[in-house]
């Protein structure tokens, strides 16, 4: 079993299951939205957490860096208030299929009440249980403190911040001027805009999933996939040289793992014209560059015409959805760009991850020589 | 009477122009007072580069004078004279000569290099790093560690990368 | 015009006022930022820079000199020449590189696969030996996969060395074809190189448009070249007193080619340090920069470059004082602690790190001004840490009655300087603060009676010899030549010898109208009689020798001072100071009074005498009577003088002196008693430091030895540690110049005073100490050393004999062993010849024509060099073998040949005759010499036969020679 | 006429009444008069919508993370009471809070109120965006939102360092290296190798962007001060002042979100 769960742990496989399992969520939201599930969700939760502390090797690798209590709060927390949104939501829906308000526009909870002592009692109790909370924390678990600073010598692996661990992950399929400045400037960047671009109006005020449901997937696959778990990725599953470590493996500083990466323009010059790397850098990576162009400019010229359709969910989201021509002339261009830029660089990231795991993709546009590499 | 407002007008404009102009100049010449302020002129950090010697003093070979402190092998070999980083590229541990194999091996997890620093065995990913080289008007070896070429990135042919003795 | 409701200004005056303010503020922020950026030391950079471009433009154009231009013209000739070869054989290598760009690829893909192969043969290994070691059954697999992978990986390795292999020929073809060419070029670099560098560096200095825009104001934070440069210390420390912080000098700001040769004669601050290479700042020198720092030595805020005064320079004098003033609008330094040592007294830092060291090396004025410190017998009244094993520095007067007359000495102690204008015993009296006649009267009383107690409490010493007249000029001959100028300076003394700059013993001059003659004779025969601690040696002088230097001495005469009548003691005044200023100090003035009447009139005079000397301190320097051994000198303690406050220096009125620390230094040596000038005083408590009459030179050098004792802190590691031998080394050192060694050897380069007297033929003088540790056996240095015998009989000069106490000897050669780093202990050189090695140093020993000089112990004729029978007991074999190979590099002067030049040559080289000795190897060779010397003195019966023999071999080769000269003729 | 309890007569002094000049919010107008009246607490509305007080609704992410932002001030400022920013002692200082400070257990509530703050900042933000609370007329306000959670992520970044220890320059040496990468204004970036004039490079280790952030080319002592300053002084101000103008946007906004 945890031989099964080191195998299978590694991002090649379990990104690809997260990627799944988020699938099905959406697609079975009804049933991801009962009491049951939420119950089953939190002690399967609870329980996984137990088993792998039962593990002496998880809870060693776990406290190699005790920064990391964090994570268990913070993938509890997340199991939790993502089935609780997604219930709420699902019974507001509920109540709209049925003609009713959502919950929180019914009369009753329309109804304005005083601050004194409703809202500020609420809060004093929250902030009392904050500070049990947190003395709690403090007395359990020591702040970490290793040894004393040496710059001549590394530990190995070299963290970031656990909040940081999702764009470290990152590193390892982009080059750090992406991953570590462009995309996190676009995430900021991306947050800030999205009342800008989301321009549905409705669910304003309340809990809520097929009247957003465009907005609600692509925020949850952000938020769940592409954030949370890299971050769990990066402090469970990276060991030393910030290789890949199953859950129950030990960290072995000497583990190999066969990487052997190769540029598009190898794969073009070498590989299949046979000929040497031309010396010129445009001509040398003229086809990445190509990919590129067309992968941000073309594609979306392409998808406003129509080329595809697909059905089912997918087929809401690309049919209906921001592919099509509807969306362009709902947003206009200015919102319609922003928002496919923006759609498009977060899919870089899962692209280049899969380009990696199928092709041994290095870089797309590899200019050593501007360090500007893609 | 409509003339006399244009001109008005033009006074006024002109006026606050050169009000908002000025105060945004200063405004930002304050800002940049910041910016400025935050780039130290004197940095206290040890000395990224020194006076290895003339040419003539080294033999052709690995010469290991400077190794222990600047952490530096000077390297000569075919007219060339190079500046060899002393830090495995796997972990950063420092590789001991062997002067009767005549390559660099890492005592922690056994990479092996060439004199020349082109890595041939062990985990090492790539070869060692080279200083810049350059020669002062007497004819001393300055050796700046402050810039790096990498044999990987095709940067040892660089002229900076060597000295032709 | 008409307001607007509701508004109290009107807008257009509020835009105007809005304009006039911002533009104000716009000014400010520029103003701001310039005044940032202007810096004095900024503008003396760029005259740095133009001065540099200016000696690099010299130097290009000497250069150019050098270049042989028709040389020049022929190197390019033939490259262009191989330029056009290659030309022709263009064809060929472009078929080469294409050949090679298609290897490059396949190089290039097969590196890719190897890659592949080898990380995958490393992945499946680890693997493999991981689940082998937990015996899953998939090792098995990934064993295979393993095998597999690594035998591609090897396959693909040797495909890649085939084409290497290829590669690697390719390339030598395309060598070849322009090989020549790269020579040719080559040969140009070599004769262009240094010119070529020159022009590179000028061309740095070259003020360009971008020069402009790397140090205009704001972005100058990019990669300015006008720079703050700074060095900063790991062990040397600024004290700011609740921590030490690492000093950070940056001097190197302004003085940009302090460490550059070739600005030497730039005015400051572009000049280059003086002894650049060997004693500071240069890379090889004893004191790097960049480990040493500059205000380490020279102090002063080195950290701060704000203007001309912020780093506290101080200057040397009132003339530089005021040139500063003019040029640089210098300050004196405000509110800080140490600034700028005078650059006249840098050498007191020396002693900052080299504590416990008599003698600096590389400190010459330092040097000087301790010595004249140690002479003048400063530190009798002055304690000073590192001075203590000196003994008093005036003589004991404990049996001075047999010496001197009462007479003489209270003329003597009233002023020593009529007596002899270079004495070093200080004037006490008919100072500045003490010539008014109310305390003449006083002083004379005083003098009046410590010469009566001194007299009275000295015993008398039996002379043990009777003066006998003697020749005088035989007497002054042998003054001249035995060794007494190496510490005396004598009246009447001719050319060479009275160049010897000689400070250990008194000059002397009028001896006739000072002592007795029977005193003089036993003293000079044997000092130690009359002063058991007495450092004035022995020099084994017989008796008729002693009284011929005695009937010299004696006619040395004062008649002035010997006519001078002393005034009596006026015993109302006697009384009244010892009533006034003693008795009633404690005791109301009855009681003193009866005090003073329960004394007889002997006891009042000595008692007064006994208080006198207690206040002049006499006792600190001379030995008396009634004075325990141990009571504290009179003066303060010299430790920490030189970072004392400066503000704890009395300055009394003389407001002309600038309040600084040398300057009181100064001003006090020069005269002591000037802080009473204009200070109403009672006579008791007149300023008591005596005046010595120093000249502007002594005192000069005197100051700098005084602010050398300083008590800043230097941490461990930045001074100079001594290790175990070298500790003892200095106790030797002390020893050395207790008993003034130096006065007449040069001991690795320090002292050899006495060499001014020889200046014209050193090896006639007493000889050079170099690496005397390593020259001899220290068994028979000790035995030497305390049972003279001379090595060098020809000499006039002589070895003296010293009473050393018990220990010193022993100090003295753990001394000269420890700075040659050897040993106390010799294996006793024993001598094994090799085959044919004796008669080739037979040979030898007669072609050098050894005994030439080396004559003692063989023919006896004018000798020239030291006994060599004594060498084998008295030498080391290892700096015999030194000797030989290079002599004159140990000592300058010496008349022995350098028979192997330096060991590069063989002997035959020097005289034909002894070609194909032992192989011609000059080693070989040394080493049966150096054999032969040690076997001269071994035995001496081993002696005689190698003397008979060479008396044979004399006859033979003789005979021999004559057969030559016969067969010549013919 | 009833006796005046002892609370009632005490809430007659004067002392009382010049301090919080209303009687108990047991009636309307007081109730009213407690909120408006108090600095503390009158950036709450006086009255507001049900659901807004309703944790179901609100889980109260908002109000803890600035309830953890004070009490990281409190103890973040006693922290500053026995920590010195130099390579020499920070490190001696942390052990000393570990070892022997009374109370030094308030570096834990720091550190840990540190994490608790990222998270309850993001699940703040995820509650906002689950109930399409940025929507108009709220999202200049999300924009605030946002940027102070980056500002709450960066306070957390600078803090990591000042333990001084392996963890901490480690973290900082991986995270800075980032800077480095910036386009054009760092020197391992690209576009870097552009920015240069012959011998003047503009862009490299000694003037980049990494350069200012460290204030040197290594995370040394210089940087540890210069993250002690923004981890002390000026992201702290920055997030007050952004926090005041979140509230009073709240505020101004119709309160805390509810269906329209």
């Amino acid at each position: 079993m945890k031989e099964f769960f080191n195998i299978y742990t590694d991002p090649v496989y379990s990104f690809t299951f997260v990627c799944i399992a988020f699938f099905f969520m959406i697609k079975y939201v009804d049933l991801v939205a009962t009491k049951k599930f939420g119950i089953g969700l939190m002690i399967g939760t609870v329980v996984m957490f137990v088993l792998c502390f039962m593990d002496p090797v998880f809870s060693a690798n776990f406290y190699m860096t005790n920064d990391n209590v964090p994570i268990i709060f913070l993938v509890l927390l997340l199991a939790w208030t993502t089935w609780f949104a997604l219930y709420k939501g699902v019974n507001n829906d509920r109540r709209m299929a049925q003609g009713l308000p959502p919950i929180e526009a019914t009369p009753e909870n329309r109804e304005k009440v005083w601050a004194w002592p409703n809202l500020v009692y609420t809060e004093l109790f929250a902030i009392i249980l904050g500070t049990v909370f947190l003395i709690g924390w403090a007395v359990f678990f020591k702040a970490p403190l290793e040894e004393p600073a040496n710059p001549t010598w590394a530990p190995n692996p070299a963290k970031a911040p656990w909040y940081f661990l999702g764009l470290q992950e990152m590193l390892v399929y982009f080059d750090p001027w992406l991953a570590g400045v462009l995309l996190p400037g676009l995430i900021v960047v991306g947050l800030i805009a999205i009342p800008y671009i989301d321009v549905n109006p409705k669910g304003n005020g309340y809990y809520t999933f097929r009247e957003r449901k465009f907005a609600i997937i692509v925020y949850l696959f952000c938020w769940l996939v592409l954030w949370n778990f890299l971050i769990i990725i990066g402090t469970v599953f990276r060991g030393p040289n910030w290789s890949f470590y199953g859950p129950f493996e030990v960290w072995d500083t000497h583990k190999v793992i066969a990487a052997n990466n190769v540029n598009i323009s190898e794969m073009l010059w070498i590989n299949t014209l046979g000929v040497k790397l031309p010396s010129n850098i445009l001509v040398r990576e003229i086809a990445g560059i190509l990919m590129t162009l067309a992968y941000l400019v073309l594609f979306p010229l392409f998808l406003t015409k129509k080329l595809f359709n697909f059905k089912g969910t997918f087929g809401a989201i690309f049919n209906g959805g921001f592919l099509g021509k509807r969306y362009l002339q709902r947003l206009g261009w200015a919102r319609y760009s922003i928002l496919i830029f923006l759609v498009l660089m977060t899919l870089t990231l899962p692209i280049k991850m899969y380009l990696r795991w199928l092709i041994n993709l290095k870089y797309i546009v590899f200019m050593p020589e501007f360090e500007f590499n893609i | 009477m409509s003339k006399r407002t244009t001109l008005n007008r033009r006074e006024f404009f002109s006026f606050l122009s050169v009000g908002w102009i000025a105060f945004a100049a200063a405004a930002g010449g304050m800002a940049s007072l910041i910016f400025r302020f935050l780039y130290p002129n004197v940095v206290f950090e040890p000395a990224m580069d020194f006076v290895a010697g003339r040419p003539d003093d080294f033999d052709d070979g690995v010469d290991e004078r400077w190794k222990n402190v600047y952490g530096v092998w000077v390297y000569k070999n075919e007219g060339k004279l190079v500046a060899l980083s002393n830090i495995c590229t796997h972990l950063g541990c420092v590789p001991t000569w062997l002067p009767a194999e005549r390559k660099f091996k890492c005592p922690c997890h056994g990479s092996g290099y060439y004199a020349n620093g082109i890595n041939f065995e062990g985990p090492a990913p790539r070869p060692l790093e080279r200083y810049k080289v350059n020669l002062d008007a007497s004819g001393q070896i300055i050796v700046d560690k402050t810039k790096v070429f990498r044999y990987e990135k095709g940067e040892w042919t660089h002229p900076d990368s060597f000295i032709v003795v | 015009m008409k307001r607007e409701p509701g508004m109290h200004y009107n807008t257009k005056t509020l835009n105007k006022v809005f304009a006039f303010v911002a533009v104000l503020f716009l000014i400010a922020t520029l103003w701001m930022f310039l005044d940032d950026y202007i810096r004095p030391w900024k503008a003396i950079q760029v005259k740095a820079l133009e001065i540099e471009q200016k000696v690099l433009a010299e130097r290009i154009a000497e250069e150019n000199k050098n270049i042989n231009q028709e040389d020049l013209a022929a190197i390019k000739a033939k490259i262009d020449s191989a330029e056009k070869e290659i030309e022709g054989r263009k064809k060929e290598i472009q078929s080469i590189e294409k050949e090679l760009s298609l290897l490059d690829k396949k190089i290039y893909a097969q590196n890719m696969t190897n890659g592949i192969h080898g990380s995958k043969s490393g992945e499946y290994q680890f693997q493999y030996e991981h689940y082998h070691m937990h015996h899953d059954k998939r090792a098995d697999k990934y064993k295979a996969l393993m095998i597999e992978a690594k035998k591609r990986f090897a396959e693909g390795k040797d495909d890649l060395k085939t084409y290497q292999l290829e590669q690697s020929q390719l390339n030598k073809k395309l060598k070849k074809i322009t090989s020549k060419k790269s020579e040719f070029e080559k040969e140009l670099s070599k004769l262009t190189g240094a010119k070529d560098r020159l022009i590179f560096a000028k061309s740095k200095t070259e003020k360009t448009p971008i020069w402009f825009l790397r140090n205009s104001p704001f972005i100058d934070y990019l990669d300015p070249t006008l720079k703050i440069e700074q060095i900063v210390l790991d062990n040397i420390t600024d004290d700011r007193y609740f921590v030490q912080t690492k000093k950070v000098d940056r001097c190197i700001t302004c003085h940009k080619f302090i460490d550059k040769e070739g600005y030497e004669d730039q005015e400051n601050p572009y000049k280059t340090h003086p002894r650049v290479n060997e004693l500071a700042v240069g890379r090889n020198s004893a004191h790097p920069m960049k480990k040493f720092g500059c205000t380490g030595c020279h102090g002063g805020e080195g950290h701060r470059v704000f203007d001309f005064s912020a780093p506290a320079h101080m200057p040397q004098n009132a003339e530089q004082e005021k040139e500063w003033k003019k040029k640089y609008h210098w300050h004196e330094p405000h509110k800080i602690p140490e600034p700028m040592l005078p650059l006249q007294y840098t050498e007191a830092s020396c002693v900052k790190c080299h504590s416990g060291e008599e003698r600096i090396g590389l400190s010459q004025k330092l040097n000087k001004g301790r010595k004249l410190l140690e002479n003048y017998g400063c530190y009798g009244c002055h304690k000073a840490d590192g001075w203590e094993h000196l003994k008093k520095p005036g003589p004991s007067l404990t049996k001075i009655n047999s010496k001197v007359s009462l007479e003489f000495m209270k003329n003597w102690i009233w002023s020593p300087h009529t007596f002899n204008p270079n004495s070093r015993m200080p004037a006490f009296f008919g100072q500045s603060n003490n010539s008014k006649p109310e305390f003449m009267i006083k002083n004379i009383a005083e003098v009046n009676a410590m010469a009566e107690y001194i007299h009275e409490k000295s015993k008398t010493s039996n002379a043990f010899a009777k003066y006998e007249q003697g020749n005088a000029e035989k007497g002054k001959e042998l003054i001249q030549t035995v060794g007494c100028i190496a510490c005396h300076q004598i009246e009447g003394i001719d050319e060479p010898y009275n160049k010897v700059n000689s400070l250990k013993g008194p000059y002397l001059t009028g001896t006739g109208s000072k002592v007795d003659a029977n005193w003089l004779v036993s003293w000079l025969i044997k000092p130690s009689h009359y002063q058991k601690d007495t450092v004035m040696p022995s020099f084994r002088l017989s008796k008729s020798e002693a009284n011929d230097i005695a009937t010299y001495l004696l006619g040395l005469k004062n008649p002035k001072f010997e006519g001078l009548k002393f005034e009596p003691l006026n015993k109302t005044v006697r009384d009244e100071i010892l009533v006034g200023d003693y008795f009633s100090q404690f005791d109301p003035e009855k009681s003193a009074r009866a005090k003073l009447n329960s004394m007889s009139d002997r006891e009042r005079t000595l008692e007064l005498g006994r208080l006198s000397i207690g206040k002049y301190g006499c006792y600190s320097c001379h030995t008396i009577e009634g004075f325990a051994e141990d009571r504290p000198p009179i003066g303060p303690e010299w430790n920490g003088i030189g970072s004392k406050f400066v503000h704890q220096f009395g300055f009394g009125q003389q407001h002309h002196i600038p309040h600084r620390r040398d300057a009181w230094m100064y001003a006090h040596l020069e005269n002591p008693r000037r802080w009473d000038i204009g200070v109403p005083k009672p006579f008791k408590d007149l300023n008591r430091m005596p005046n010595f009459y120093l000249n502007k030179e002594e005192i000069d050098a005197m100051t700098t030895a005084l602010l050398g004792f300083n008590a800043q802190f230097i941490p461990m590691a930045g001074k100079k540690n001594h290790d175990a031998a070298g500790k003892l080394a200095l106790e030797g050192m002390k020893v050395a110049n207790k008993y003034n060694c130096y006065g007449c050897h040069k001991i690795d380069g320090m002292g050899g005073d006495i060499g001014a007297a020889y200046s014209d033929d050193l090896n006639a003088g007493p000889p050079w100490l170099v690496d005397q540790g390593h020259r001899v056996n220290p068994d028979w240095f000790q035995n030497f050393l305390q049972n003279i015998s001379p090595i060098r009989p020809y000499l006039q000069v002589r070895m003296p004999s010293f009473d050393y106490l018990p220990g010193e000897v022993d100090k003295l050669i753990t001394y000269f062993n420890a700075s040659s780093g050897v040993s106390n202990y010799i294996n006793k050189p024993k001598v094994v010849w090799e085959a044919g090695e004796k008669e080739a140093a037979r040979k030898m020993w007669d072609g050098f024509a050894c005994v030439s000089c080396h004559s003692i112990g063989f023919n006896n004729e004018e000798a020239q060099g030291p006994n060599l029978h004594k060498a084998a007991s008295r030498l080391r074999p290892t700096w015999i073998k030194k000797w030989l190979k290079n002599p004159l590099a140990i000592q300058l002067y010496t008349p022995m040949p350098d028979f192997w030049e330096g060991g590069t040559k063989a002997a035959k080289e020097y005289d034909e005759s002894l070609a194909g000795l032992l192989g011609d190897d000059p080693e070989r060779q040394m080493n049966a010499m150096v054999k032969y010397v040690l076997s001269l003195g071994n035995v001496k019966t081993e002696m005689k036969k190698i003397e008979s023999a060479a008396q044979a071999q004399k006859a033979n080769t003789e005979t021999a020679k004559k057969e030559d000269k016969t067969e010549d003729k013919k | 006429m009833a006796k005046d309890s002892f609370a009632q007569k005490v809430a007659k002094t004067q002392v009382w009444k010049s301090i919080f000049r209303h009687g108990p919010p047991d009636n309307a107008r007081n109730r009213a008069a407690v909120i408006a009246g108090n600095v503390f607490l009158h950036l709450h509305p006086i009255k507001l919508k049900k659901s807004g007080v309703q944790l179901g609704y609100t889980w109260c992410m908002g109000g803890l993370t600035f309830f953890v932002f004070l009490a990281l001030a409190v103890t973040g400022i006693l922290l500053m009471f026995y920590y010195r920013p130099t390579a020499e002692y920070a490190y001696n200082d942390v052990i000393a809070l570990r070892e022997h400070v009374p109370l030094g257990i308030m570096r834990e509530l720091h550190r840990w109120g540190a994490h608790a703050m990222v998270i309850t900042v993001w699940l703040h933000m995820f509650r906002v965006f689950m109930t399409g609370s940025y929507k108009p007329p709220r999202e200049f306000n999300w924009g605030v939102g946002v940027i102070l959670l980056v500002l709450t992520l960066l306070l957390s970044f600078t803090g990591y360092l000042l333990p001084w220890d392996q963890l901490a320059i480690w973290a900082i040496t991986v995270g800075s290296n980032m800077a480095k990468a910036t386009p054009f204004a760092g020197h391992g970036g690209p576009g870097a190798m552009l920015a240069k004039i012959g011998d003047f490079v503009m862009v490299s280790d000694k003037n980049d962007v990494r350069f200012q952030l460290l204030g040197g080319r290594f995370v040394g002592e210089a940087a540890l001060l210069r993250f002690y300053i923004l981890h002390c002084v000026f992201i702290p101000v920055v997030v007050s002042v952004l926090i005041a103008v979140h509230f009073w946007r709240v505020r101004k906004d119709g309160g805390i979100s509810a269906p329209l």
